[in-house]
């Protein structure tokens, strides 16, 4: 399916929610969406017969600058097309839908988002912290990071 | 004489299980909830290993990244490193001479020998024979050998560069890598009657641990850990990237030969087989490999156009992203690095329900995980 | 489960133990199949583009700080002083192999390729800071203060020439003749 | 050992004025001392050649610092393990731990004393020999159960807990499949069994060959064997890549060292029995040794003996290194699905045999139509 006729295809089924398209030096182009309607489009972008992504390859926290953003890259082993959805977040309190019941692939790419960029994923099944230990102090992928002196009496 | 139950209470029992274990493959720490040996839940902790490389890649250039990504998964750093140099170079449109990408290749390929024969023969010692797993080290050292007169190290290659690789092979490798394939293709017949086929073996992985084709590419899973499933999916095949287009393959999948599809003896099965692949496209592109340069024209200071890119590669564990954001500078704004182990180890939770301790062992070891590819 | 079935497990079992301990027996019979290196007396020689230690020639260096700034872990530390001439001197060049990756990286981009990787790779110590390759063993004080001598050697002497110069140009005449000549 | 303290005293005039009872326990302590040096050098010679033969069959080298080729390898390994430091966990308990390895060494030991070494040559041939060693052998299951809840940690417990299921699930084939070898001898002494063997150039007596059921008794003894003493592939108590080392893991020095002799004592204990039932014992192919005079007739079988039961531990090495490990359930039921229907089996059928040809093997019955 080519990427205009999805993002139309999406317009169509989501009107608001869909913001735009980023085609331009993206490979694979970019679907923008809502933050709060996300499971919403990843329902439909798994379960519709001419979409059918159904796994999810990559799910990466993104720290823009002047905001945060998640970036999904989807795969579809039944048509062999690809698709990126973008939903930005504000920095305060950064927080949108789990996919993780949509792709159960997500859990773990979701946690690492929750740790390393503090965003959190509402009704995600599991959303610990999984790389980091679970006391430690911010989330060390933003841009804005200070690293810590030492941690527990032990000098870094 | 029967008791009642309550005279005998039973009691469900916490273990720790790693992250100093002899079978966790490095530091991942499973927190086993067991009642007697089996099973009730295993969930896996991880991140003992982690280094913070995405971080450290936005502070370093796109050229000085390479040696870290030998770091990912350090039993098949040529792969890695071909992976992140394809994703640049895919990023900053740079055409790659045709030899280098041959030469990538051929690297490729005999690291996915070397890091399927370990994978196979850590296996076989997690299953208590020792003996494949020193013949597998043996017949490993030859592609280390082979590596170091390439690149000079035998670990940490950093062979690949944005553009190329770093210098051309030296002379007699080829003959030497011609070398190896006849004396390594017997000998995966001699692994699968010594050990592969074994009943023991076989009644250690056969129907444990069955991942359905569905759950597999639900869970992410790539390589050949979805292969192990059934599906016919691998990114050489499905994305052709460099030369894979002009050469010629098969592609491994499970069989359910000795149990149900999908256990631990497909995914097992489907690495001894892909060997076999990788020995058929090694002689391919020795044959075909055409002479020229193998470096492109890159500028020093390498400031590729704002943009993003996620590029995939097949790794010996499944599928290496690269999912790049430049913002026009000499440095990446974001690199998100997408590992097979990672996503492999999500799944371990669902599949070890009721299982026997001594399966956790066997699971671990037919998903092949890497820890520093999990933690990074 | 049938009687044959039965039966044909304890055949297959049998089997394929017997299949597997031929081959293990025909190893263990044959002492030619030994690939031990016996380390510290039997030694591979590391192939000629083995990335060992690192070693700078730096009679060939120029201090350019290419290595530095191209290295991903920062194990490379260099000082240099501006010298008479106008180059660089170096007053010290010290790697840090214990932070080093041996990633070649820095002699790659080497300008006078006096950077290059040595075929060592034995070093045990009991401290961490000796882990430190020192290419200058002069003392950096006494580079220093030689490099400023020269330097206001050759200010003073430029001093002098400009002021001669300078008186020169004051009583025009045969000063320019005189500096032709020289040329 | 009564009867060789009165010997001893008629021999050697100057012993005539000690009491009976003080030479035969002066008698019983020489002989325990030369089973126990033997026993703790099978020790350290077995992890010696155990080690060579791992090295020879996975394409290395094996040990070869210490002495010529490494043969003091074993010493220089217990003067380590003598020198470390010995630890006892805090929160374990105690008394059990310290008593756990004795217990174990001594049930491994304790067989040793119906071992037929060669003629004349056995510390006491009780008229219960196999049934004594099936008995005592089960102590080690004591022992490990015992270190395993003493050590206060888990791995080590379950470790305890595989290693009690499976040696009592294994006593049963093991005993049914030395059965045949009592069946065929008459007695359960160990000496009338090595004797029963002796016909025929002392090769072609042995149980072995006698008849087609006591060929597979030999197989199934030796696997069933294997298991009890917890040998590759059926080490699970141990198992150092699932349970990181089982019951001994919070194990050192000379604690482990008694755990480490006592599993190479077994090792022996199971090789004597299946070469003594089996192998016409220390029966000489060719040669009758118990007519050769004076004590060349007992160098001669000890020699041979040893030889026999030597080779079955290096079978046993050669299956360790070459098999992978079963797993707990596939232990079990291979045990109670497999090895006790298949030894009764057998017991049926070397009785209707014995029933049948009156107690002649095959090459009795060829030798009896010349």
């Amino acid at each position: 399916m080519e990427t205009q006729a999805l993002f139309d295809a999406l317009k169509a089924k989501f009107g608001e929610a869909v913001l735009e398209l980023q085609t331009t030096g993206f490979r694979p182009a970019f679907v923008v969406v809502a933050p709060a309607s996300i499971a919403d489009v990843a329902v439909f972008l798994r379960d519709d017969p001419s979409m059918k992504f159904d796994s999810l390859m990559c799910l990466s926290g993104v720290d823009a600058k002047e905001r945060f953003a998640v970036a999904y890259h989807l795969h579809s082993l039944a048509h062999k097309h690809q698709i990126g959805v973008k939903a930005f977040l504000p920095r305060e309190n950064p927080s949108l839908p789990s996919v993780d019941a949509v792709w159960p692939a997500a859990n773990f790419m979701e946690r690492e988002a929750f740790d390393l960029y503090g965003i959190v994923f509402e009704g995600s099944k599991d959303l610990r912290r999984i790389l980091l230990p679970d006391d430690w102090e911010g989330h060390p992928l933003r841009k804005d990071y200070k690293y810590p002196e030492s941690y527990h009496g032990v000098k870094l | 004489m029967t008791r009642p139950a309550e005279a005998l209470p039973t009691q469900e029992m916490l273990i720790n299980m790693g992250p100093q274990h002899p079978s966790t493959h490095g530091v991942l720490r499973v927190l086993l909830r067991t009642d007697g040996e089996v099973v009730v839940n295993a969930r896996p902790d991880v991140g003992y290993l982690h280094r913070g490389l995405e971080k450290i890649g936005e502070r370093v250039t796109y050229a000085q990244f390479m040696p870290f990504t030998d770091r990912l998964d350090y039993l098949a750093a040529m792969n890695c490193n071909c992976a992140y140099a394809w994703a640049v170079e895919k990023l900053a449109g740079i055409e790659v001479p045709e030899r280098a990408e041959y030469i990538r290749v051929i690297v490729s390929e005999l690291n996915r020998i070397s890091s399927h024969l370990i994978a196979f023969g850590s296996f076989t010692a997690d299953m208590g024979a020792f003996t494949p797993f020193l013949y597998s080290i043996r017949e490993r050292e030859i592609v280390n050998d082979l590596f170091e007169s390439v690149c000079g190290n035998r670990l940490t290659y950093n062979y690949a560069r944005i553009g190329g690789v770093s210098a051309d092979l030296p002379p007699g490798f080829l003959e030497k890598t011609k070398e190896f394939l006849d004396y390594f293709e017997p000998k995966i017949d001699e692994y699968n009657n010594l050990i592969s086929y074994n009943k023991i073996f076989v009644h250690r992985l056969a129907n444990v641990a069955v991942i359905s084709a569905k759950d597999a590419v639900a869970y992410g899973l790539t390589g050949p850990n979805l292969r192990g499933s059934g599906v016919k999916f691998d990114l050489r095949r499905d994305e052709p990237y460099s030369v894979y287009p002009k050469l010629e393959f098969d592609v491994c999948v499970g069989t359910g030969e000795r149990g149900a599809l999908g256990d631990c003896f497909d995914r097992y099965m489907v690495r001894i087989n892909e060997m076999r692949q990788s020995i058929r496209i090694l002689r391919q592109a020795v044959a075909q490999i055409p002479e020229g340069p193998v470096m492109a024209k890159v500028p020093r200071l390498f400031k590729p156009a704002a943009g993003e890119v996620y590029f995939r590669s097949e790794c010996p564990r499944g599928e290496t992203g690269f999912y790049i954001i430049s913002d026009g500078t000499t440095n990446p704004s974001r690199l998100k690095i997408r590992t097979g182990s990672f996503v492999s180890m999500n799944i371990f939770e669902t599949v070890t329900k009721g299982l026997m301790i001594a399966d956790i062992v066997a699971v671990i070891g037919s998903f092949d995980i890497i820890l520093p590819e999990i933690d990074r | 489960m049938g009687l044959r079935e039965y039966i044909g497990d304890i055949v297959e079992a049998v089997v394929t133990t017997a299949k597997g301990m031929r081959i293990t027996a025909r190893y263990g019979v044959d002492a030619g199949e030994e690939v031990t290196q016996q380390y510290p007396e039997e030694r591979r020689e590391p192939d000629e583009r083995f990335r060992g230690f690192l070693h700078n020639d730096i009679a060939r260096c120029t201090s350019c700080t290419m290595c530095v700034k191209v290295c991903p872990v920062d194990c490379i530390s260099l000082e240099a002083v501006r010298g008479a001439d106008k180059k660089m001197v170096l007053v010290s060049y010290d790697i840090n192999i214990g932070r080093c990756m041996y990633c070649g990286l820095c002699v790659e981009v080497c300008p006078p390729k006096s950077l290059g990787h040595t075929v060592g790779y034995e070093k045990a110590m009991f401290e961490r800071g000796e882990m430190v390759l020192q290419f200058v063993h002069e003392d950096a004080a006494e580079i220093k203060a030689r490099v400023a001598k020269q330097v206001a050697e050759a200010a003073a002497k430029a001093a002098e020439a400009a002021k001669a110069e300078a008186a020169k140009t004051a009583a025009p005449g045969t000063a320019p003749a005189e500096s032709e000549k020289k040329e | 050992m009564e009867a060789l303290a009165l010997k001893l005293m008629n021999a050697v005039p100057a012993l005539a004025g000690v009491p009976l009872w003080v030479m035969t326990l002066l008698v019983m302590v020489v002989v325990a001392v030369i089973l126990l040096v033997f026993a703790l050098t099978f020790g350290g010679v077995g992890s010696y050649v155990l080690r060579k033969v791992a090295g020879d069959i996975q394409a290395r080298i094996g040990p070869n610092r210490v002495g010529p080729y490494g043969i003091l390898q074993f010493l220089a390994d217990g003067v380590k393990l003598i020198m470390k430091e010995d630890i006892i966990p805090a929160k374990a308990d105690r008394f059990l731990f310290i008593l756990a390895p004795y217990l174990v060494f001594v049930g491994a030991f304790a067989a040793f004393v119906v071992i037929p070494f060669g003629v004349g040559l056995i510390a006491s041939d009780l008229n219960i020999g196999v049934y004594y060693v099936m008995a005592v052998t089960s102590l080690v299951v004591i022992g490990i159960l015992m270190a395993g809840w003493a050590s206060n940690n888990k791995w080590a417990l379950l470790g305890g807990m595989r290693a009690a299921a499976q040696i009592v699930s294994y006593e049963i084939p093991v005993g049914m499949a030395l059965m045949p070898a009592v069946l065929i001898a008459g007695s359960l002494s160990m000496q009338d069994i090595v004797r029963s063997q002796g016909g025929l150039l002392g090769l072609f007596g042995w149980n072995v060959f006698h008849n087609p059921f006591t060929f597979f008794s030999f197989f199934l003894y030796f696997t069933a064997a294997q298991a009890e003493s917890n040998q590759t592939p059926f080490d699970l108590p141990e198992a150092e890549s699932e349970l990181v080392s089982g019951y001994n893991v919070e194990y050192s020095g000379i604690r482990f060292a008694f755990f480490f002799l006592s599993e190479f004592a077994d090792m022996f204990i199971v090789a004597a029995l299946a070469a003594a039932c089996f192998l016409g014992g220390w029966h000489v192919p060719f040669l009758r040794a118990e007519a050769l005079p004076g004590i060349w007739g007992n160098l001669l079988s000890l020699g041979v003996f040893l030889a026999k039961a030597l080779g079955i531990v290096l079978l046993m090495m050669w299956v360790r290194w070459t098999l992978p490990r079963l797993r707990v359930d596939q232990l079990m039921r291979m045990s109670w699905k497999y090895m006790v229907p298949l030894t009764f089996v057998n017991l049926l059928g070397v009785s209707l045999w014995l029933l049948l040809f009156r107690g002649k093997g095959i090459p009795q019955l060829i030798a009896s139509v010349f």
